[in-house]
C-alpha cells in the first residue's frame, strides 16, 4: 500500500561551484577585438575613442620587425627585475622582522601604514634629487611601490603561521634561527608568494610612473610619449605589453607556487 | 514515511564510491551506517537526502510527510554548519524562513524547540561564544524546528571532545525516548552505533557495499554501560571492519 | 682628456643648438666631451640639474625653475629661444567647437577656458598674459600631460590653448582646432627658453660655462643660417633636417618628420644672448600670481655675466 | 638518593609572539620629524632634499586658517567617494558573479587579470575622450581603479565561503537567493572588507592621477602644483593629508569591521 | 629518570587555570591525565615539558635522562604539528638536526624508528597524502627517535575517527609492550584513559585540582574489551566528571 504514494527524494543540491569552462575567456577577449575593429571600421567608434585594434597589431609588428620592442622591454624588465628586488627582498625582511619582534612591529607597523597611500607619483621630484635621473630613481620608484604591499603581506603571513608548529620546534629543542629557518620561512611562504603577484603587478604599474624621469626606452616611456602625441595605436601596443607582462608575471609565481609549494593541500 | 534506497551506485570521475547500495529506513527508528573511512557514508547521506544524484539507482520516498513536515529530510552536519553571524535563536529559525510561516509561529516553533534542547538561556548568544558540544546542541535543535520526517545526521559527534560525546548521545537518547524520530546517523564510532542505532549498516571499503545489517532489539533507554550483549555486538562489528578500517588508513591520498 | 658634461634635452627643435654643436664637433673642439640626455618634460630637467644629474638645460622659465633657484640649486645663464617679428611663433588655438561659436580671435576668449599643463608653467604665463592684454578673463586647466592638453581641445574640452607652432600647425591642418592668433602680438620678445645650469657651475666653474655656451651658440649660428636665413638654401635645409631628424621624431620616417621640423622652426638667440626684460617680467608674473616668493630677485634667478643682455 | 640529581625542568617555550608596545610608532614618527628638524636646521639635510618638518607644519597651518584646506578637501573626498563608490559597487557585483557562475567566471577572470597591471595614469589623454576632464574622468579614473582589486577580493571571498553552509541551506529548502543574501554574502563579508582596505588606498593613491587632469582644487592638485613649482613644504602637507586619509579610511573599515563582524573568533 | 611536580598553580592575566597541582610521574609507566574541557591539561603539560612558566611552583627532573636520550622531554601534538614541507622522513629527521648528530646516524635512526611505526614504505610522502591517523603515526615516530626520557601527549587521538583511534591505541599499546616508555598522556576519553594508564588523574574543572587518581594494576597488554573491572573504572571516572563536564560545555566563551 505504501508503494502506491513512492516518489523519488527530489533533487535540491548541486550549483554554487563555478567550474573553469574552457575557451571562455578567449571568446570574451575575441569578442571585445572583433566588437571594437568593426565599430572602429564603421565608424560608430571614432578615431578619438579607440585605436582600431588591427592597426595596434600592424604597430606591434613594427615595434618587432625594427627591433625596438626589445629596446624598449629590456630596460623596462631590467628596472622591474632590480627595482622589484631591491623592494621585496626588504620587504620580506622588515616584514619578518615585524612577524617576530614587538618592538618592530609596534615601531613599524604604522610607519608602514601612513606610507602605504602615499601616491609614487607626487614624489617624483624628490626621487631625481635623492636618486639622481639614471636607474637609480627608477630603481628606487619601484623598489619603494613593491616594499610596502610585500611588508604588509609578509608580516600578515608570518602572523598565519601556526604556533604550534612554532612550540613543536620549541619542544625539540630548536634554536631560534633554525625555528625561524625551518618553520617561520616556509610557513610564511604560500603568504609572501601571493602578496608577491601584488607586489609584482604594482612594479609593472610603477614602470610608467618611473619612466616619467628621463627614460628614452623602456615600455613605460614608450606609452608616455604615444601619449604626449595622443597616438593610441602605440598607446594601446605599449598598454597590451604591460598587461600581457602583468599576466606573464602572474603565470611564473603562479608556477613557483606550484613547485615551491606542492606541499599545500 | 519510510524511505527505500534501491540499487544505488556513485562515482566521482570515474571512481567507483558506492556500488549497488540497497537500504530500508523505517519510521521511528534509527538507522546507524558504520564503515571505514572514505567508503562513501557522506556521500550516501548526501544522495539520500537529495544534495547529489546518484549515478544509477534512486531513493524512494514512500508515503507522504507527516503533518506540519516543513523539510521532510533534514540534515545534522559533523562541523555543525551554524551561520556564525547569526545567534542561536537566528540559526534555529534559518530553516524555517524559508516556509513562509508567520512572524509568531516562528518564535514559537523556536522557543519550544530550545527548551526541548535546553538551549532556552542561550537563545541571543553567537556560535563563537558556545563550546563544540552546544553548536551541536544548536543544529539539533534547528533541526528539529522543521520537524523532519526524517533526520539525515552525518557523524554529528566526531568533531566533539569524548566527554560532549557522551553528554550529547544522552541527550538524543532522551530526545528519541521523549518523541522517537526517524534517522540515518553516520559513524564511525562502533560504540555510538550499538549505543544509538536499531539497526546497524556495516559498510565495505571503497566502493562501499553492505556487508552486513546488524539489529539490536534492547530499547535506547536501556542500553548502558556494561552490557555484555552490546559489548559483544560492538566486538563483531570491530572484527567485521579493523583490517579494512586499518587498510583504508594507510591509503595514501592524492597519489 | 676632454671634460665629461651632460647636457639635457627634449626632442623638440628649440633644442637644436645642442644637437647641431653635438654633430658638428663644436664641443669636442671645446675640450667637452657631451653626453645628452633627454626627457619628456622640461620640469624633471631642471630636477636633474639641482640634482647634480645635468649639467647644463635648456628650458621655458616656469615657477619650479625659480624655485629651485631660490633654493640655490640653478642659475639663469643664456637664452635660446624668442619670439621675433617676422618668424612663425607659438599659436593661440581654439577648438572648433569655440571656434564655430565664434571664438575667431584672442579677444572673443573671456569666460573661456584655457589649457596649460601646471600651474606656472609658460602656458600658464603665455594665457595670462594675452587675457590681461585682451582684458579678458579665462579659467586655466591644468592637464598635465601635452597630450592630455591636445586631447581636451581637440574634443571641445577646452576652448584655447597656445603652442609652438610644429605643433600648433598639424594640430589645425587636421581642422579640429584653429589657430587665431600668435604669441608674439601680446608678449613682444618673449623669451621662451633660456639656458640653465647649477648655481655650482656658474659660480665656480666660469671656463666651463664659457666654452659650454661657446660650443652652444655654433651650433645656433648654424641652425640658424641653415633654416631662418636660408643660406645654404634648399640643400641647406634638408641637410639641416637629416642632421636634426637624428633627434626629433627620430621614430618616424624622414618624409613624414620633415614638415614636422621645418614647421618647428624658430630662430634661436644667437650667442645664446638673454632678453633681460622678458626675463623679468616673467618673474614679476609668478610673483604677482603668488606662485613663487616674492623676494626673489633678478640676481638670484641669472646670472647674466656669461652672455650679452638684451 | 634521586633526590641529589633534582633540577628544574629547563624552559624553551616563549617569544615568536609580538605583542602590541604602546607609543612605539609615536616614538618612531617623533624622531623621524625630530631627525629632519635638526638634520634640516643644522644643514646635513640640504633644503634641496627634504623640507623641513616645522615649514610643512606651518603650511599646513596656513592651509588651514585660510580655508584652503577645505576647498581642496572637499572636492577630493567627493572624487573618491563618488569614484570608489561605483568602482566597488560594480567590483562587489562582478567579483559575486564569478564567485558563483561558471560562465562569467571562465569568461571574466581572464579579463580583469588583464586590465590590473594596465597602469591608470597611461590611460589618462583616453579618459579624457571618455569622460571629460570634468569630474567624469576623474569618478571614472578611480572607479576603474578601484574596480578591479574588488573583484579580486570579493571573488575569492566567495569562493572561501564554506560550502557546508551551501549545503547547509540548500537541504533546508532554502532557495538560490536566500541562500546567497543569508549565506554567501555575509559569508564573504569578512573578505571583501579587507579587500575594500586595498582599493580604498588604491583609490586615494589615484586621486593624484585623477586630479592631473584640470583639477584646480583638490589634495592631488595641490601636490602637483607643489611638485611642478619645486616646493617641498606643500608637496610634503599634500602627502601627509593623504596618508593622514589613508590611515583614517583605514581606521573607519577597521571600525566597520568591528561591528558588522563581531561574530568573527 | 623521573618528573615531580611541585605545588604548581597557573594563571593566565589572572585567571587561575591551575591550583596546588602535586604529580608524580615515574619512570617506565603511562600517566593519564583525564578533566573537563578547558581544565588546565594542556597548560600542565606544556608546564611539564617546559614550553611555558608556572606562576608558582615548579616541576622537577629527578635523576638525569638515560644515555642516548637527545631531547628528555617530547610532545605528541593533538593536531599532529607535522610541516606540511617535509615529507615523512625529513619530519622524523626534523627532531634530531638539532644535536649535530652525522648524517649517517640520523638515516639511521629515522629507517629504524620509521620500522618500528611501520611506516617504512611512506618515508617520502608528504603529509598531505596521508590521513590523520598516519599523520599521528608520524608524530610518534618523530618523538620516538629522539629517544624521549618522557612522551608528553596531548590529546593525541582526539582528532581521528573512532575506527583509527583503535587502531592506534593498539599501536601505542604494543609500541609500549615492546620497549616501555613513560608517558603523560592528557585525554578527554576515558575509555582511551583505562585503556593506556597506569594511573589516571582525574582534574577537577578550572582552576584545574586534582581530584582523585586511580591506578590500575592490569598489563596493558592484557586490557581487552568487555573488561568488567576496566568498565567499572571508567564507570566510576564518568561519575566523578559528568556534572563537571557539562557545566563546562555550557559555559559561555569570551563572553
Ligand atoms: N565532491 C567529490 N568529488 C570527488 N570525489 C569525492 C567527492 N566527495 C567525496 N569524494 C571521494 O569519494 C570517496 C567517498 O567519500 P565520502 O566523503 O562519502 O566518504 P566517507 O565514508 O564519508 O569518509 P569519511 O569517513 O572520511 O567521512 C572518497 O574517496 C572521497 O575522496
Ligand atoms: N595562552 C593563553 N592565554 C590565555 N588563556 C589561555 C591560554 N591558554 C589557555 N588559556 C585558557 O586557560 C584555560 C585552560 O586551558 P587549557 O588549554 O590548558 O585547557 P584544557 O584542559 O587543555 O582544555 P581542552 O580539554 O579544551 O583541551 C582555558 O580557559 C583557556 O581558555
Ligand atoms: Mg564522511
Ligand atoms: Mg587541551
Amino acid at each position: 500500500m505504501p508503494e502506491t504514494h513512492a516518489q523519488p527524494v527530489p533533487f535540491r543540491g548541486g550549483g554554487f561551484r563555478p567550474v573553469a569552462i574552457r575557451g571562455a575567456g578567449l571568446a570574451v577577449f575575441a569578442s571585445l577585438l572583433i566588437l571594437t575593429e568593426w565599430g572602429t571600421r564603421s565608424g560608430w567608434i571614432s578615431a578619438l575613442t579607440l585605436p582600431r585594434p588591427s592597426d595596434v597589431v600592424k604597430t606591434f609588428g613594427e615595434l618587432w620587425s625594427t627591433g625596438m620592442l626589445f629596446k624598449h622591454l629590456v630596460p623596462s624588465l631590467t628596472r622591474l627585475v632590480v627595482g622589484a628586488s631591491i623592494g621585496v627582498t626588504l620587504g620580506v625582511s622588515t616584514g619578518i622582522l615585524i612577524g617576530l619582534f614587538s618592538y618592530v612591529r609596534s615601531g613599524l607597523v604604522p610607519l608602514v601604514a601612513a606610507l602605504f597611500p602615499i601616491p609614487k607619483i607626487a614624489l617624483l621630484p624628490l626621487f631625481v634629487i635623492w636618486f639622481g635621473i639614471d636607474e637609480g630613481s627608477k630603481y628606487a620608484l619601484i623598489a619603494f611601490g613593491t616594499f610596502t604591499p610585500t611588508v604588509v603581506a609578509t608580516y600578515g603571513a608570518v602572523d598565519n603561521v601556526d604556533r604550534t608548529l612554532i612550540r613543536m620546534g620549541q619542544s625539540f629543542g630548536m634554536g631560534w634561527f633554525a625555528i625561524v629557518r625551518k618553520i617561520v620561512l616556509p610557513g610564511a611562504m604560500p603568504g609572501i608568494l601571493s602578496g608577491l603577484r601584488i607586489s609584482l603587478a604594482i612594479g609593472i604599474i610603477l614602470l610608467v610612473a618611473a619612466e616619467m624621469l628621463g627614460a628614452e626606452y623602456g615600455i613605460g616611456a614608450y606609452i608616455l610619449e604615444a601619449g604626449a602625441l595622443y597616438d593610441l595605436e602605440r598607446l594601446f601596443a605599449g598598454v597590451v605589453i604591460l598587461s600581457a607582462l602583468g599576466i606573464l608575471v602572474s603565470t611564473v609565481i603562479g608556477a613557483i607556487e606550484k613547485r615551491l609549494l606542492n606541499w599545500r593541500t | 514515511m519510510d524511505l527505500r534506497v534501491e540499487g544505488l551506485s556513485h562515482a566521482y570521475d570515474g571512481m567507483a564510491v558506492l556500488d549497488g547500495i540497497d537500504l530500508d529506513i523505517a519510521t521511528g527508528r534509527i538507522l546507524c551506517l558504520v564503515g571505514p573511512s572514505g567508503c562513501g557514508k557522506s556521500t550516501l547521506l548526501r544522495i539520500i537526502g537529495g544534495l547529489e544524484r546518484p549515478v544509477s539507482g534512486q531513493v524512494m520516498q514512500l508515503g507522504t510527510p507527516p503533518e506540519g513536515c516543513l523539510n521532510p529530510l533534514t540534515y545534522v552536519f559533523q562541523d555543525f554548519a551554524l551561520l556564525p553571524w547569526r545567534s542561536v535563536a537566528g540559526n534555529v529559525r534559518l530553516g524555517l524562513e524559508a516556509h513562509g510561516l508567520p512572524e509568531a509561529r516562528m518564535a514559537e516553533i523556536v522557543s519550544d524547540v530550545l527548551a526541548r534542547t535546553n538551549l532556552s538561556d542561550f537563545a541571543e548568544a553567537l556560535p563563537k561564544q558556545l563550546s563544540g558540544g552546544m553548536k551541536q546542541r544548536v543544529a539539533i535543535a534547528r533541526a528539529l524546528a522543521v520537524n523532519p520526517a526524517v533526520m539525515l545526521l552525518d557523524e554529528p559527534l566526531s568533531a566533539l571532545d569524548a566527554q560532549t560525546r557522551e553528554l550529547l548521545m544522552e541527550d538524543l537518547v532522551s530526545l528519541w525516548t521523549r518523541a522517537p524520530f526517524t534517522a540515518v546517523y553516520v559513524t564511525h564510532n562502533l560504540a555510538e552505533a550499538v549505543r544509538l542505532g536499531h539497526s546497524i549498516a556495516v559498510l565495505s571499503r571503497r566502493p562501499g557495499r553492505i556487508r552486513e545489517i546488524v539489529h539490536i532489539d534492547k530499547p535506547l533507554a536501556d542500553r548502558i554501560h556494561m552490557d555484555a550483549e552490546l559489548e559483544s555486538t560492538q566486538e563483531h562489528l570491530w572484527n567485521l571492519m579493523r583490517e579494512e578500517a586499518r587498510a583504508a588508513d594507510a591509503e595514501l591520498l592524492n597519489a | 682628456q676632454n671634460r665629461k658634461i651632460t647636457v639635457g634635452a627634449l626632442r623638440f627643435t628649440s633644442h637644436a643648438g645642442s644637437f647641431v654643436a653635438y654633430e658638428n664637433g663644436y664641443f669636442t673642439e671645446a675640450g667637452l666631451d657631451l653626453e645628452l640626455k633627454f626627457f619628456q618634460a622640461a620640469q624633471p630637467m631642471a630636477v636633474a640639474i639641482a640634482s647634480g644629474d645635468v649639467d647644463f638645460g635648456v628650458t621655458a622659465i616656469s615657477g619650479g625653475l625659480i624655485s629651485l633657484a631660490q633654493k640655490g640649486a640653478v642659475k639663469v645663464i643664456g637664452g635660446a629661444l624668442s619670439e621675433e617679428d617676422g618668424i612663425d611663433g607659438q599659436k593661440i588655438l581654439a577648438s572648433d567647437a569655440a571656434f564655430q561659436a565664434g571664438l575667431t580671435a584672442p579677444s572673443g576668449l573671456d569666460g573661456k577656458t584655457f589649457g596649460m599643463s601646471t600651474a606656472g608653467s609658460s602656458f600658464h604665463y603665455m594665457g595670462s598674459k594675452i587675457a590681461a592684454a585682451e582684458g579678458v578673463s579665462v579659467t586655466f586647466k591644468p592637464l598635465q600631460k601635452v597630450g592630455a592638453i591636445i586631447g581636451a581641445l581637440k574634443s571641445g574640452q577646452i576652448d584655447a590653448w597656445s603652442i609652438v607652432p610644429h605643433i600648433a600647425k598639424p594640430l589645425a591642418g587636421s581642422g579640429a582646432v584653429h589657430i587665431i592668433g600668435n604669441v608674439s602680438d601680446y608678449i613682444p620678445n618673449y623669451q621662451v627658453t633660456t639656458v640653465f645650469t647649477s648655481e655650482k657651475n656658474a659660480a665656480g666653474e666660469a671656463d666651463l660655462v664659457k666654452s659650454f655656451l661657446g660650443a652652444y651658440s655654433k651650433g645656433v649660428t648654424d641652425y640658424n643660417s641653415a633654416m631662418i636665413d636660408k643660406a645654404g638654401g634648399e640643400d641647406g635645409i634638408n641637410a639641416m633636417v637629416d642632421l636634426l631628424h637624428k633627434y626629433v621624431y627620430a621614430d618616424q620616417p624622414l618624409e613624414k618628420a620633415a614638415p614636422g621640423i621645418i614647421n618647428g622652426t624658430m630662430r634661436l638667440n644667437e650667442g645664446a644672448a638673454l632678453n633681460m626684460t622678458s626675463v623679468e617680467d616673467q618673474l614679476s608674473w609668478f610673483q604677482a600670481e603668488g606662485l613663487v616668493d616674492a623676494n626673489i630677485t633678478m640676481d638670484i634667478l641669472v646670472n647674466p655675466s656669461f652672455v650679452e643682455t638684451l
